[in-house]
């Protein structure tokens, strides 16, 4: 199993995703600096969250055109698995690698709190450990995470069942209510069509840990490392 | 060469920012305002000279990196 | 070098005095020239020389075993064994938030978060400690608005945590507001950085962002007044660059692991004269600078303006001889600009250059040994009476005396502003904002910090010396409440015009109380940092002395991690019933509304504080505790509600605890009055925390046992979701409307 | 009345986001860019048609809620 976590200049989740997985799995992830275009092959490569280039211009905009982007996404056509955690998911959307787009939360402010997430699709190698329907508490923290993609899109994300993860509330009512920054239907995480590319605003790497206050994020990795090998 | 780039959400799309101006300029008493929108100006200075190759150029420009076409719409103004 | 014209008005810019006029031109044996002034002037700014209060603070307590270095360094840094070290301070960005609310607060986070990363410590943590005027007047929200989003963009955006802090509201601040930040740091007790300069010939180095004009006199400014023209007066205002100073911070901290560094200093207040006239000072060696080298963002700056300028995100280093190439090769790597700009020379002077001509000449060690110091006279401030008569609220309108506390903006939960601010960035955060401390786990290691800031406004209002006691205390007890050992302090001192004596004497009782109580607790102060001039028109904020704490968890496993409540736990008051109502929320809000004098804040008893807080850390020991906080603000009923609301529960009071009392008046004064050196727990064993109490000799009275839905006082329930959507929406409701 | 308001930051104020923007077109090979500079544009639409006192209304605006002179200069240009 072979993992790398791509540092954008103005990454900081990096250390954590990377402290996350050797918890779980006892093996460090590798790090691959944004430059770099020419690198082993990884089973999984992951954008983490941050400011990359202080997200400046759009969040993630800057970043989706660094070197290694080209080479990722060659990567993934390959099949190579791919996951963008927060900042990561909102450079997959400006690399095109995700269809939609993230936006500035409705009410304009940063948020980071804990949230209900419900897994709405549990077939997928990201997902594959957590229960249909099941109901997860997972800390976000961003200021633009309003997904937005046009109706078309839309539809095809649902009858694809490529949505993932829903905003809901602690028994899973996916309401406007509990939709912590206006994103279109709830939505916090989808895969692209073939299945091995994974956007989510949520952090996993934030309650993969009894002490932080949470482990719900465990069943993640678990889902993914089960994938790989 | 200097350029303007005029950045605007699509309209269909929610601008909270707008909206908050909107109301925070009601409370101040500037109650006749209908909508506000607020997008991003970008301004470049260039060192070459205006000319047709430039000019693609900075299409380019805003095609690929500037602006994100799903949420935004751009206008270009040459200024000499 | 041309003459000086118009020297009268030359000064009074500058803010220099005749004296000190004088003094420069002994030290020179000649008449400044402008730049020479400028230089002076900054360096000698009440911001960077302390002149006003050097005379105090050198009988703080600054020593102990565990103080790797206190004052005088970018930040204090204190042992906590195994190698690994602690580095922190505070400091105050209070005029610039004022005139920019967001980039003042996003600054002063970039200010302290160098200072920091400059003694080779990534920072872990931020706190902020705020004031603003009345909640509700629109100029305040603004402040306000702006503020936290200053702080949260560039915390968030260097993915460091802010993980608490405090913020009050009261009209003594409608004018200055106050924007206090923390930074906590960790390293390796053998590979800190020093901004001592060394070695004749090394070179001395620029990193990070251009030169430009910003805050030209932003020092000078911090240590004047405002009046009605300052807004004119405007100066350039500095621009945060998050984003640059994160990668400032990644290649700094890269450079550090190697040993190409002899000394590396951050550019905070007054630049890079204050940041290169330090490092040679330090060194006692001379330094040469090359103003034709410094990276500039404008073309027609002056020498004056280079020197002067106070752009945020760069550093200054000196590095071994010969290192230069290895070195850029790291800032390359990170994209940022390096350019050798300077040598360190014998001469103990430091010589600026332009185009290969002197244009500052200026001896150091003997402009350090004339550095004025002021003995600035002062006051005792009087001591306020006591209130006599009041009247009390019965006692079944308890519950309207709950709701009405809670909606009080001192009070009621911050959530509106801990929730902008990324607290959980770094997976260590143990304990998040909420209430009490915050914990934090040292990365990859057993260890844990607690962590707080505290002063409570109105005590240090009617008593300086009495609430700066109360500030040291009550940090103290938020510390142990997380069943942290206190280590150390560090201390923003917000004051108004120290020219005034009264002003000068609410500084000096201030400092006299931080003296007093932590040579009581063995606390050593590790750094600090001083505001004056917080005043406008003449109208100065009352005193504000903000301390900041740090405590240590040995053993992080040792944190009850299960530590859920459940039906039935039981809640116990440890200390003294209360019987005090002077200066606390309770009257201020309660009783005596818009009363101009609320009365001496309660005394300490020393000797209660430090059993009861022994007795704390005692029931941690041993697992007794499940959940815990200090009585402060608001009393014993308020202080239990924040930590049961947080925890989703509510409780049933005994009757008992109230002495089954018919009298109002005393009723209330238990239930929400102030003396300090109270804790409440929660355990689940009460009868081995009884056998422990009576064994050291610690009173304690059982307050009652939790609920899961609602809070039971007096027979009057009041259902937990009201009383959580008041304490966490209050505040929303404030900002919005 | 539509009005745009072109809001920019004052000259001698840093502009991380433009710097940046800057750094990575020239790294995306767009070489000759100078200098960028982003700003704000706001379309406000009101129900009132041109005159002498709206435009007055505008230019407050502008002064007391949408910039901060500190930092920012602006232009106001009236559409119709
Ligand atoms: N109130 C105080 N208590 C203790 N030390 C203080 C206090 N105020 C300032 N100091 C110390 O004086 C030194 C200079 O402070 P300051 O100018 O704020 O630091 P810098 O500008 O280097 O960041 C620091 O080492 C600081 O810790
Ligand atoms: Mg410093």
């Amino acid at each position: 199993m072979k993992i790398a976590i791509v540092v954008f200049p103005g990454s900081n989740c990096d250390r954590d995703i990377s402290w996350a997985i050797k918890n779980i799995s006892g093996k460090k992830p590798d790090y691959l600096w944004h430059k770099e275009k020419n690198f082993t092959n990884y089973d999984l490569i992951i954008l983490p969250g941050g400011f990359s280039y202080g997200d400046y211009l759009r969040c993630g905009a800057i970043g989706s055109h660094s070197p290694i982007m080209n080479e990722i996404k060659k990567r993934s056509q390959k099949g190579t698995k791919i996951i963008g955690i927060c900042n990561g998911f909102q450079i997959l959307t400006e690399s095109k690698m995700l269809p939609g787009s993230l936006l500035k939360n409705e009410n304009l402010k940063f948020i980071c709190k804990k949230i209900f997430l419900k897994v709405k699709n549990n077939n997928t190698f990201f997902s594959k450990k957590y229960k249909l329907n099941e109901i997860i508490n997972i800390p976000i923290a961003h200021m633009e995470g309003r997904y937005y993609c046009s109706k078309e899109t839309l539809k095809e994300l649902e009858s694809n069942g490529q949505i993932i993860f829903q905003y809901c509330n602690d028994n899973g009512s996916i309401k406007n209510n509990y939709n912590p920054n206006g994103s279109i239907m709830n939505i916090a995480g989808i895969i692209n069509l073939k299945g091995n590319v994974l956007g989510m605003m949520p952090h996993p790497e934030r309650c993969s840990e009894e002490i932080l206050g949470g482990e719900n994020g465990i069943k993640f990795f678990r889902s993914i490392f089960e994938s790989i090998n | 060469m200097k350029v303007k780039i005029e950045v605007m959400l699509r309209d269909a799309i929610l601008d909270p920012q707008g909206n908050t101006i909107k109301k925070s300029l009601a409370s101040l008493g500037f109650k006749n305002v209908k909508s506000v929108r607020q997008g991003k100006l970008i301004e470049i200075d260039l060192n070459s000279s205006s000319s047709t190759k430039e000019k693609k150029n900075i299409e380019k420009m805003c095609e690929d990196v500037l602006t994100n076409s799903l949420t935004e719409k751009y206008k270009i103004k040459f200024l000499k | 070098m041309d003459k000086l014209n118009n020297l009268k008005e030359l000064l009074n810019i500058h803010n220099l005095n005749n004296n000190e006029y004088k003094k420069i031109t002994e030290i020179l044996k000649r008449e400044p020239n402008l730049l020479e002034l400028g230089i002076y002037s900054v360096m000698w700014s009440e911001h960077c020389s302390y002149k006003s209060s050097k005379k105090w603070l050198k009988q703080l307590p600054t020593k102990s075993k565990i103080v790797i270095c206190g004052p005088g360094e970018n930040a204090g840094i204190i042992d906590i064994g195994d190698n690994d070290s602690i580095v922190f301070k505070i400091e105050s960005h209070n005029h610039p938030s004022y005139l920019e609310p967001f980039q003042g607060a996003a600054t002063g986070v970039g200010g302290i978060l160098r200072d920091i990363f400059t003694m080779g410590a990534r920072p872990i943590a931020i706190l902020d400690s705020l004031r603003f005027g009345e909640i509700k007047q629109k100029k305040q929200k603004y402040l306000l608005s702006g503020v936290v989003s200053g702080i949260s963009n560039y915390g968030n955006c260097m993915g460091i945590p802010t993980v608490g802090g405090e913020c009050y509201f009261n009209e003594d601040y409608n004018k200055n507001i106050l924007v206090n930040a923390m930074a906590v740091g960790v390293a390796k007790r053998n590979k800190l950085f020093f901004s001592k300069a060394a070695g004749i010939g090394n070179p001395v180095i620029y990193v990070g962002a251009k030169t430009g004009k910003d805050g030209i006199h932003g020092a000078t400014m911090a240590s004047a007044e405002f009046d009605d023209n300052s807004k004119q007066k405007k100066p350039t205002v500095q621009v945060g660059d998050p984003f640059t100073e994160k990668l400032v911070m990644e290649a700094c901290i890269e450079l550090m692991q190697t040993n190409m560094i002899v000394a590396i200093q951050d550019m905070g207040a007054a630049g890079l004269t204050c940041s290169s006239f330090e490092m040679a000072a330090k060194g006692n060696c001379g330094i040469e600078l090359n103003i034709n080298k410094i990276p500039l963002r404008e073309k027609d700056m002056s020498p004056y303006e280079i020197m002067l300028s106070e752009s945020q995100e760069r550093m200054l280093i000196i590095l071994k001889k010969g290192c230069e190439k290895k070195a850029k090769k790291i800032f390359d790597k990170w994209d940022l600009d390096m350019s050798v700009i300077g040598k360190i020379t014998n001469s103990k002077k430091m010589i600026i250059k332009k185009d290969n001509s002197v244009i500052a000449d200026i001896p150091i060690a003997l402009t350090e040994k004339k550095t004025p110091e002021y003995k600035r006279p002062w006051v005792k401030p009087k001591k306020v009476k006591n209130i006599k008569k009041f009247s009390f609220p019965k006692k079944k309108q308890i519950k309207e005396v709950i709701f009405e506390l809670l909606k009080s903006p001192n009070l009621t939960s911050k959530k509106w502003i801990w929730e902008q601010y990324d607290h959980m960035v770094m997976c260590d955060t143990i304990k998040p904002p909420g209430y009490g401390a915050a914990v934090i786990r040292v990365h990859g290691t057993k260890k844990s910090l607690a962590i707080t800031t505290d002063c409570n406004s109105n005590y240090c209002k009617y008593d300086p010396f009495i609430g700066t006691i109360h500030a040291v205390s009550e940090a103290r007890r938020n510390i142990i409440s997380t069943g942290a050992n206190p280590l150390a302090i560090t201390n923003n001192l917000n004051f108004g015009n120290p020219e005034d004596k009264n002003i000068m004497g609410e500084f000096v009782m201030s400092v006299k109380g931080m003296i007093n109580s932590c040579k009581k607790y063995s606390l050593p102060v590790i750094s600090g940092n001083v505001s004056f001039y917080n005043e406008t028109n003449k109208i100065g904020i009352s005193p504000t002395p903000v301390i900041g704490m740090v405590g240590l968890i040995k053993n992080t496993n040792s944190i009850n991690k299960k530590n859920l409540l459940k039906e039935n736990d039981q809640i116990y008051l440890i200390g003294k019933k209360t019987n005090n109502i002077s200066c606390s929320s309770f009257l201020e809000r309660i009783i005596s509304k818009n009363k101009k004098n609320l009365g001496p804040p309660p005394p300490i008893n020393y000797n209660e504080e430090i059993k009861n807080g022994n007795f704390i850390l005692n029931l941690f020991k041993n697992n007794l505790i499940k959940c815990c906080n200090d009585v402060s603000s608001g009393g014993t009923i308020i202080s239990l509600l924040k930590m049961l609301i947080n925890k989703e529960f509510g409780a049933d009071v005994e009757e008992s605890f109230v002495n089954n009392s018919t009298n109002d008046e005393k009723f209330y004064k238990i239930l929400f009055g102030e003396d300090a050196g109270n804790y409440i727990v929660i355990t689940n064993n009460e009868e081995k925390v009884k056998i422990l109490a009576k064994k050291n000799k610690v009173s304690l009275f059982k307050i009652g046992i939790t609920k899961r839905n609602y809070l039971n006082i007096n027979n009057q329930i009041i259902k937990l979701n009201e009383l959580k959507n008041n304490f966490e929406n209050n505040f929303f409701d404030y900002i919005n409307n």
